[in-house]
């Protein structure tokens, strides 16, 4: 079921060309096109990605101290069972998104890399609190920010972060998957020119890390 | 907490046993220490042991880096019948860093040994399983030591930018 | 006859390649224990990413079928070198660092600090401030013991126990939060007293607390006392004579689950444990069953202790009045000018403590917690080492699990109550 | 004749069909992007060690023997149960008799001890 769907320009074209449909004087192949674009993709994707978005299934993966606020979202008062992720899964087989809730070690980082590999498509990745970010308080030889190493779609601040912001972190990485991904704080305050540029240029850093060395293991 | 004077009796006791034992005493707020020549380090325990000091509350490492013989292990020894407490340390050089293991008369300071070992690169001889316990199994380096960088990426500030960028710490 | 794991050849991503070389060097020197005939020893992870290792502890258990003979505890899987990072910070920023580490004792973790930098200086803490650190201190007790009666009952089976645990949880965490702003890690305790003086409505919210907090464990109990799965399961599991335990070092509930009434807040007590009477809650076999009794019955027991130091909390400072240790408050800022400089050396430079070295042990809600700090007169510690009761009683998993099922392993894990970011610091 | 077993026949066709629908769709639809680690056993993410030539202990075949022997005793006692009114009570000693007998198997078994774990 290949589906050709070419990117749809700028808004003013697409309207006009709605405007023509409507009048019903858009010439056939391109009313073909126009309708194969519209109709039949966004229902699938839309569809798709409106079910995987709500029915997480995140895995029971917890590391440190923001293990413990993990464990809270579960809980009677933040009840993640409102938004139906309750459903904890041990195996990385049958989960679909791993919150790196704690400090990521040099040691625990080559474990955290093939459980990922081992966690099927479409997976996500959240990384919780101000160690798994950035190294957080323990800016030291011992551990590595997370996404050195992993590609991580929505890092929760906080030390750690309150249930309450993890399950705002949880609802904005639905609203990344279902395609209304809400504009990171760039965007909204246009300060573009502020990406941090990371050392060796690419973001996500090759699965092959040398984190074993003495002394410069710094930021692995 | 033994006081002062039975702290230097307890250290007349050990000289009296064996001469060198004990190197020298401290006494400071309350805390009583004997600080032991290292390949002593049995006797003394195992005399601290006779007069109560049955409790090996616990084993630690200390880098006194300027000042020689660097690398220091302490024992803090807890007689539980008399809620007593005495300190035991032996200063040993890092070029030399050999000191004999105590894991059969404490079996708990097993995993304290290791850790030792593994921050601060003191073999403990006659340890069952003398390897790291915290840092991977091949990493080179004792962390813990003063002179091993904390590392840690250098926080990039527009200020910095250009000098710090891409180096560490 | 041990079988190490080698496992096939084919071309590996270099990262597990060399994964698999280090593993390569934990040897397993043990022989199988007493099998007779030639059993099959299976060597068996129970690795750092396991839903019943209460955090990232790896267990490389060697099993007979379901027997297991010999478990070899691998931790560092979450060392962030907390102690190497201690030495690079002044003295009060060093609390925040500090109280990560045991991160659901971490008011034990700041009260082990404060104690030893306290005894560095021979700074007396005001009555008050003893006061408001036993209430926290207990509080956080009762929340630790809580998650692991939650999380362990939801190891052995018994899932509804943990919804019942966190609800209680939810109330003692917003008391921290209105004390100090913050649920977790919250920083409270400074060198020389409490941050601040608790708010006008901590009070009667904590007697609240208090008055629900009983006939709630009661429910627990019913919870488990009830269910005659996990008494099975608990009952007769885990057994080690106090002898070992004691050779072993083990500290806290685990020690006194088996007959030894040592408690340091009794034997050694400290910031003003001598003021209240409570009871030692102290096991009989040694067993699993014991050990939950045991800290079920601390909950109780901590209840008591909050309410004697609610009722008799003293008026007075809630910090040292001493100038050179303590923040001065900010009103005074705007009128004395030492205040002014006081307030300015400290939150630069930070204070400076006299060269010499102190070991503060306390009672944490697994074991005896010591803080060793060493000081060189500068403003920042010279060493700082905490000496953690769960890296201590982890050594005593082997002899409690050999030659018991691997249910009765997870049950026993589970009664353990390590804390991972305590053990690896 | 035939005609009213015709209901019973479209139940397991469209049982069959959906069932291999579900089972196949994912590998159909499924998006796949295979890397090495994927394939090796997940082993709380460390690398595998399985030994290939590993052989379980006896003790395991054993409690799936007794496993098996007791559960097709229950499948047995299903279609009785449900319908027992219609059978009367002759059903009611016959399943007596067949019950008593395993009965008699699992004290015979409890006694030799091949319930206790070795």
């Amino acid at each position: 079921m290949e589906i050709k769907r070419e990117p749809l320009t700028d808004l003013r074209v697409r309207q006009l060309k709605a405007r023509d449909m409507l009048r019903g004087n858009l010439p056939d192949e391109d009313l073909e096109r126009y309708v194969e674009e519209r109709v039949l993709t966004t229902t699938v994707d839309r569809a798709v990605a409106w079910a995987q978005g709500n029915s997480l299934y995140p895995l029971t993966f917890g590391l440190a101290c923001c293990a413990m606020e993990q464990i809270h979202i579960v809980a009677a008062r933040v009840d993640i069972a409102r938004f139906g992720f309750e459903a904890f899964r041990a195996s990385p087989r049958q989960a679909d998104l791993i919150i790196l809730s704690g400090r990521v070690s040099i040691k625990m980082a080559p474990v955290i890399r093939r459980i990922w590999d081992q966690m099927l498509e479409p997976k996500w990745a959240i990384s919780m609190g101000a160690c798994c970010s950035s190294m957080g308080v323990f800016n030291n030889y011992a551990l590595v920010p997370a996404d050195k190493f992993m590609p991580i779609a929505v890092h929760v601040p906080g030390c750690p972060p309150r249930p309450e912001a993890l399950m705002h972190g949880i609802l904005k990485l639905r609203d990344k998957i279902q395609g209304n991904a809400p504009d990171g704080w760039r965007e909204r305050y246009d300060a573009d020119g502020t990406e941090e540029v990371l050392p060796n240029g690419d973001a996500q850093a090759s699965a092959d890390i040398s984190i074993f060395k003495a002394g410069d293991t710094a930021g692995a | 907490m033994p006081d002062a004077t039975e702290l230097e009796l307890t250290a007349q006791e050990l000289r009296d046993a064996d001469s060198e034992s004990v190197l020298d005493t401290e006494f400071y707020r309350g805390r009583a220490v004997l600080v032991a020549n290292p390949t002593k380090i049995r006797a003394v325990l195992e005399h601290l042991r006779g007069k109560g000091y049955t409790f090996l509350a616990s084993l630690h490492g200390v880098d006194y880096y300027p000042d020689e013989p660097r690398l220091g292990v302490l024992y803090e020894m807890l007689d539980r019948t008399r809620v007593d407490r005495i300190a035991v340390k032996a200063r040993v050089s890092t070029d030399h860093a050999r000191i004999e293991s105590v894991v059969d008369m404490f079996p708990g300071a097993n995993f304290p040994e290791r850790e030792v070992y593994d921050m601060f690169g003191v073999v403990f001889d006659g340890h069952p399983d003398m390897r790291r316990i915290l840092m991977p199994e091949d990493y080179e380096g004792h962390p813990q030591r003063r002179d091993f960088p904390v590392g840690g990426e250098p926080v990039l500030f527009t200020y910095n930018e250009e000098q710090s960028y891409g180096k560490y710490v | 006859m041990t079988l190490t794991g080698s496992g096939d050849t084919e071309p590996q991503t270099t990262l597990t390649e060399d994964y698999r070389k280090r593993e390569e060097s934990i040897t397993l020197s043990s022989s199988p224990a007493g099998t007779g005939e030639t059993h099959e020893l299976l060597t068996l992870n129970i690795g750092p990413h396991h839903p019943s290792t209460h955090g990232v502890l790896r267990l490389l258990a060697t099993l007979e079928g379901e027997v297991v003979r010999d478990i070899k505890p691998i931790v560092g899987y979450v060392h962030t070198g907390i102690e190497k990072t201690a030495e690079d910070k002044a003295y009060w920023k060093v609390i925040p660092v500090v109280e990560r580490m045991d991160y659901l004792g971490y008011y034990f973790n700041a009260m082990a600090f404060c104690g030893a930098v306290e005894t560095l200086l021979g700074l007396e803490v005001p009555l008050r401030a003893q006061y408001l650190r036993v209430i926290h201190l207990e509080l956080n007790r009762i929340a630790s013991h809580l998650v692991w009666l939650g999380t362990s009952a939801l190891d052995i089976g018994a899932i509804s126990m943990f919804w019942y645990c966190f609800r209680e949880r939810e109330l003692i965490l917003d008391l921290f939060e209105m004390s100090s702003g913050q649920r977790m890690h919250t920083r409270y305790f400074q060198v020389g007293g409490v941050m601040e003086d608790i708010p006008r409505g901590f009070e009667e919210k904590l007697r609240q607390f208090l008055k629900i907090m009983p006939p709630r464990a009661d429910q627990y109990a019913d919870l488990f006392e009830k269910n005659q799965i996990l008494l099975e399961r608990l009952r007769g599991t885990g057994i080690v004579d106090r002898q070992t335990l004691i050779e072993l070092n083990v500290t806290g509930p685990l020690l006194r689950a088996a007959g030894d009434p040592w408690d340091l807040r009794k034997a050694h007590p400290y910031s003003s444990y001598d003021k209240f009477d409570f009871k030692i809650p102290v096991g009989t076999v040694g067993d699993n069953y014991d050990r939950f009794r045991v800290r079920h019955a601390e909950i109780y027991q901590s209840v008591k202790i909050i309410e004697q130091a609610i009722d008799g909390l003293p008026e007075g400072e809630h910090i040292t009045p001493d100038r050179k240790v303590a923040l001065p408050p900010r009103h005074e800022l705007a009128t004395s000018m030492e205040a002014l400089i006081h307030h300015f050396k400290l939150v630069t430079e930070g204070f400076r403590v006299p060269p010499g070295e102190a070991y503060y042990p306390i009672e944490g809600p697994r074991g005896e917690l010591g803080c060793f700090v060493r000081s060189d007169g500068s403003a920042k510690p010279a060493r700082v080492h905490m000496r953690d009761p769960s890296f201590v009683n982890l050594q005593a998993l082997a002899p409690m699990v050999k030659d018991s099922y691997i249910a009765d392993l997870i049950a026993t894990l589970a009664m353990l109550d390590p804390i991972l970011g305590g053990i690896d610091r | 004749m035939l005609r009213d077993y015709l209901p019973a026949l479209v139940f397991l066709i469209l049982g069959a069909l959906i069932g291999l629908l579900f089972a196949t769709l994912n590998l159909i639809i499924g998006r796949r992007v295979p890397n090495r680690s994927k394939e090796e056993p997940y082993e709380c993410g460390l690398p595998s060690e399985v030994q290939r030539g590993f052989r379980f202990g006896i003790s395991f075949y054993l409690v799936a023997m007794l496993f098996i022997l007791f559960d097709i005793e229950v499948i047995f006692l299903y279609p009785i149960a449900v319908q027992l009114r219609a059978f009367g009570d002759f059903a009611l000693f016959e399943t007596g008799t067949f019950v008593v007998l395993l009965m008699l198997a699992f004290v015979y078994v409890w006694r030799r001890g091949a319930l206790a774990w070795k």
